[in-house]
């Protein structure tokens, strides 16, 4: 009996760095060799891609690339197949971003990949950078462009680009999207974009802001989103450009496996510890 | 001039400010709008110089660290020399566009960034492994709704059984739905508690003594 | 002349707010004037106690943390949970300094690391032992920029290599806050936390003795300053709850009689 | 030359902070922990002074010359080193906190509050028994987790059960959470691992 207690415990008190170990196997090998599991399509993911697919050519759509290195693993490629998405559609987008990094993660990562051949920079799409102040900084652009960003990201004056010349404000754009990972996110475009000019916003979510997101969803105040890299898998297969997203999503279910099963052992353990307590205590 | 050192001067400006951003929120009046967005351009451009505060106290730090001789002195040297090296590139025209800085954004601080954040692989799943215990009532719906949850968001999930992931999604449709907006209306009144009590000067950790 | 320059739409948004301001402003001046609403009970809350004698117990030392927020452009909640935090720090380095433990406090912007020294040096004035205090030795900055990667690390690591006793997590957190709750953990740390965010409230349940969940945050901090304007604010959230309630349950009624349509409108003007 | 240099410091720094936890804290991890925080305090300066030349100084340059006023006034920052002109530094922030304040609490009551009251008027008859059930449970979950946080109000009786009822919904919503954090962050470190084998490994044992 004692003996069975003690692998009981042992499991309980497993090392951690077991876990560790178990976590990098489970996450190398289907990046390794793939498994091609299918990808159901979410309800909030044809409702973005809807969206955008019924936008008159030509719409100006706000995107912001909300995100540092860190985050880009996750917001990375749904900012990648939703600019491609533009492109595609020919509609000109303007990249902004109140994380330091964020514009410049777009001209390295997303633009060089993504753009088409004959789009011109300045009269298809523009960069305008960097949005220093947080709230205050976005509430300030959505009034005015000019007065936080009265050069894009090259240096150039905002008023010498050909597509900014009838955009001024927020109410001239036609959409938002937002790919965030923290501060500004999904709440300060909220408040400042859609409340006050009444420009639709689409969220491009981290996993983890999906359960905030999803009330704003149901209550229509956000037309659509997508969820992580899964939400990028499924827009990838929407717009037939299937890549980066739908090749990793493999290894993120082998992950949620591993981890499903070390909780099922955990709590066997208790319920088994339990089990042996009752049987010598009679 | 001690008044000049006085809170109410801080507190004066705060409210100000603040009172600027609500009243051309609700009401439209051209000349204090356009006091407003220049107040705003001015905050971006004070929260561009608050960007610095963080590289001079790193360097205040390493100098006192060096000057006793601290065990740690020679890493804080070290991140001293890295973001000096950071700072140059950075101004090789064109201004944050040479090859160098990109060179050095690409394969340094980059992959350093990200590899962090990465690392809550390891310790969500051993805190999963923890966490999700049944031990109590409280624990156990946790442990259920967050099985559920694992398998909506994951592909596996509909592999495994279509019906999973319909189930999570009903949860986080209504139960939880409901519950975050509890939960979020309360912060909010929390936040306009706290936004409040500053403006009044009641807060005396932002306004000062 | 209010029609014209009201923004259209935002007429009942106007009357909310000011709703909550004025009731909230009100209860606030209740309380400054005696009558003190009483707060309810908060386990997580009486544990700071003994999370620092356990402190004692073993002659390790208390870390503190408020996370990576500041006050500069950053959200309402997110500033509301920082002057949470701030206050309980002044609570818990009295009873430190009254129970014999050293308390350091890791901050990430320099804007908080000096309200923090101010805080500190200020209780340690309280107790009589201001040559004591040191911002070097009491206060730890892990600068954060764009990221908090930077700050996890250097938290995380320097509390595996320190192995303090009890570690105090109070105030508004982005992802750092596993990353120091885990290494918390597993250095065998006591741990009371709190946040105002419901995805790191999650995490903390996980890896932590006591929890403050939400706006537990908040009435901890009113109980630990004793100040009677906190007490009246969350009087005046609770005031503002109810209407908040009555009129979702009214809403639902009038759905059921079927004239939703008639009460939209009226609150969309 | 500079690529696969690049490539080999990416690698190194990214197996250095991983092992962080296999197998433990190390002098590897301590070198990139303080590598990081160099590289990132460097980057902000620089962003910093980008932000300054194109929002204050080239607007100045070309004619606007009162932008001369809100760059000295920035300039206060800095005077926190000093003991006897540190307070001055408090005005440039009070600006920044008075701001930040009044943007994000006036939607607050729109956005937070009202916007989720209205969505919460949820049709109980007249719609499929299984959505007006799911509408009821919402109702439910949403009342009590308010409940939950009355909090000048001693909870006793028959508010007691109301609260376990909110407590318990809000055990619905952190398992939510949980769930989704697996994907957030295995996200994360598939991306790195992707680089680990697809971009640094296999070219170099010459594979895929």
């Amino acid at each position: 009996m004692s003996e069975s207690k003690g692998i009981l415990d042992k499991i309980e008190n497993m090392d951690v760095r077991i876990i560790y170990i178990l976590v990098i196997i489970c996450i190398a090998i289907p990046i390794i060799r793939p498994m091609g599991l299918p990808i159901p399509i979410s309800e909030s993911t044809i409702s973005a891609y809807d969206f955008i697919n019924k936008l008159p050519e030509g719409s100006v759509v706000l995107v912001g690339f909300e995100t540092g290195a860190a985050g880009w693993p996750e917001l990375g490629p749904q900012l990648n197949i939703f600019m491609q998405h533009i492109f595609d559609r020919n509609l000109k987008p303007i990249i902004v971003s109140g994380n330091v990094d964020g514009a410049q993660l777009a001209e390295m990562y997303t633009i060089p990949k993504m753009i088409k051949p004959g789009k011109v920079y300045g009269k298809d799409w523009v960069n305008l950078g960097y949005i220093a102040g947080g709230e205050s900084g976005i509430a300030a652009f959505a009034s005015r462009i000019t007065s936080v960003t009265p050069r894009d990201y090259f240096g150039t004056p905002v008023e010498d680009l050909e597509m900014m010349k009838n955009v001024t404000s927020a109410a001239d754009f036609k959409l938002a999207i937002v790919c965030s990972w923290g501060t500004p996110g999904h709440a300060d475009y909220l408040r400042q974009y859609t409340t006050k000019f009444g420009v639709p916003l689409i969220v491009g979510a981290q996993t983890t802001t999906v359960p905030a997101i999803v009330p704003f969803y149901q209550s229509k105040q956000v037309v659509g989103y997508t969820n992580g890299l899964r939400g990028a898998g499924e827009y990838e297969i929407l717009t037939h450009h299937p890549g980066y997203a739908v090749a990793s999503l493999d290894a993120a279910s082998s992950y949620h496996l591993v981890v499903f099963v070390l909780i099922v052992i955990g709590n066997l353990a208790i319920v088994a510890k339990r089990f042996v307590k009752k049987k010598e205590g009679t | 001039m001690s008044f000049l050192r006085s809170r109410y001067i801080n507190v004066a400006i705060i409210f100000i400010a603040a009172f600027l951003m609500i009243f051309t929120y609700f009401f439209k009046v051209q000349a204090l709008s356009d006091a407003a967005t220049l107040v705003q351009t001015t905050v971006s451009l004070f929260a561009a110089f608050t960007l610095a505060l963080g590289a001079m106290n790193l360097t205040l730090i390493a100098y006192r660290q060096v000057q006793k001789k601290a065990p740690t002195a020679l890493f804080s040297v070290l991140a001293i020399a890295v973001m000096l090296m950071m700072i140059i590139t950075g101004l090789i025209p064109p201004l944050m566009n040479s090859p160098q800085f990109n060179w050095l954004y690409n394969n340094v601080e980059a992959p350093t960034d990200s590899t962090m954040y990465a690392m809550m692989v390891f310790f969500v799943a051993s805190a999963c492994f923890r966490a999700f215990r049944a031990r109590s009532k409280e624990a156990l719906v946790m442990l259920v709704v967050g099985s559920f949850i694992i398998f909506t968001y994951a592909p596996i999930g509909a592999t495994i059984w279509p019906g999973l992931p319909a189930i999570g999604s009903w949860i986080e449709k209504y139960p939880m739905t409901g519950a975050s907006r509890g939960f979020s209306i309360g912060v909010a009144l929390g936040g306009l508690g706290i936004g409040l009590r500053i403006l009044l000067g009641r807060e005396k950790a932002v306004t000062g003594e | 002349m209010v029609d014209t320059i009201l923004v259209p739409g935002k007429t009942v948004p106007l009357i909310v707010f000011l709703v909550i301001v004025i009731s909230m402003y009100l209860m606030m001046r209740y309380a400054s004037k005696g009558k003190v609403p009483t707060i309810r009970t908060l386990p997580a809350y009486n544990a700071i106690t003994e999370a620092v004698g356990r402190a004692v117990e073993v002659g390790k030392p208390v870390h503190y943390t408020t996370g990576t927020y500041t006050f500069v452009g950053q959200t309402a909640g997110g500033s509301a949970a920082l002057t949470a935090g701030l206050s309980l720090l002044a609570y818990i380095s009295d009873i430190c300094l009254s129970k014999g433990a050293t308390l350091i406090s890791s901050c990430a912007y320099p804007e908080v690391m000096t309200i923090e020294s101010e805080i500190l040096r200020g209780s340690y004035l309280k107790a009589g032992m201001e040559d004591e205090y040191s911002e070097v030795e009491h206060l730890r900055y892990v600068p954060i920029v764009s990221s908090c990667a930077p700050f996890a690390a250097g938290v995380a690591g320097w509390i595996e290599r320190e192995k303090p006793a009890t570690n105090f997590l109070l105030g508004p957190f982005f992802f750092e806050s596993l990353v120091i709750a885990e290494a918390g953990y597993h250095a065998g740390c006591f741990q009371v936390a709190g946040t105002t965010s419901a995805g790191y409230s999650a995490f903390f349940l996980a890896c932590c003795d006591y929890v403050l969940i939400g706006e537990e945050l908040y009435a901890a901090a009113a109980l630990a300053t004793n100040d009677p304007i906190q007490a009246g604010s969350l009087r005046g959230n609770d005031v503002n709850r109810v209407w908040i309630i009555a009129l979702i349950v009214i809403g639902v009624v009038v759905t059921l009689l079927g004239m939703k349509t008639a009460l939209m409108n009226l609150l969309s003007i | 030359m500079w690529d696969i240099l690049g490539n080999w410091i990416n690698a190194i720094l990214t197996i250095a902070i991983i092992s962080f936890a296999v197998p433990g804290e190390n002098i590897f991890y301590r070198i990139a922990e303080y590598i990081m925080i160099g590289i990132t305090a460097g980057y902000a300066v620089v962003q910093g002074m980008r932000v300054v030349l194109n929002l204050g100084i080239s607007p100045m340059m070309s004619g606007q010359a009162y932008m001369l006023f809100p760059i000295l006034l920035g300039l206060l920052v800095y005077t926190r080193f000093s003991k006897q002109y540190g307070y001055l530094s408090r005005w440039p922030i009070a600006l920044m906190v008075g701001s930040g304040i009044g943007v994000s609490i006036r939607a607050v009551p729109e956005v937070d509050i009202m916007n989720q009251i209205k969505a919460s008027f949820l049709p109980l008859v007249g719609v499929n028994w299984d959505v007006a059930v799911s509408n009821i449970i919402l109702l439910i979950a949403l009342l009590s987790t308010l409940f939950y946080f009355f909090m000048t109000v001693e909870q006793k009786g028959p508010l007691r059960q109301i609260s376990v009822v909110g407590r318990y919904s809000l055990m619905i919503l952190f398992g939510a959470y949980w769930g989704s954090q697996l994907m957030t962050r295995s996200t994360m470190f598939i991306g790195r691992m992707s680089f680990l084998i697809k971009d640094f490994l296999f070219p170099m044992l010459g594979l895929g």
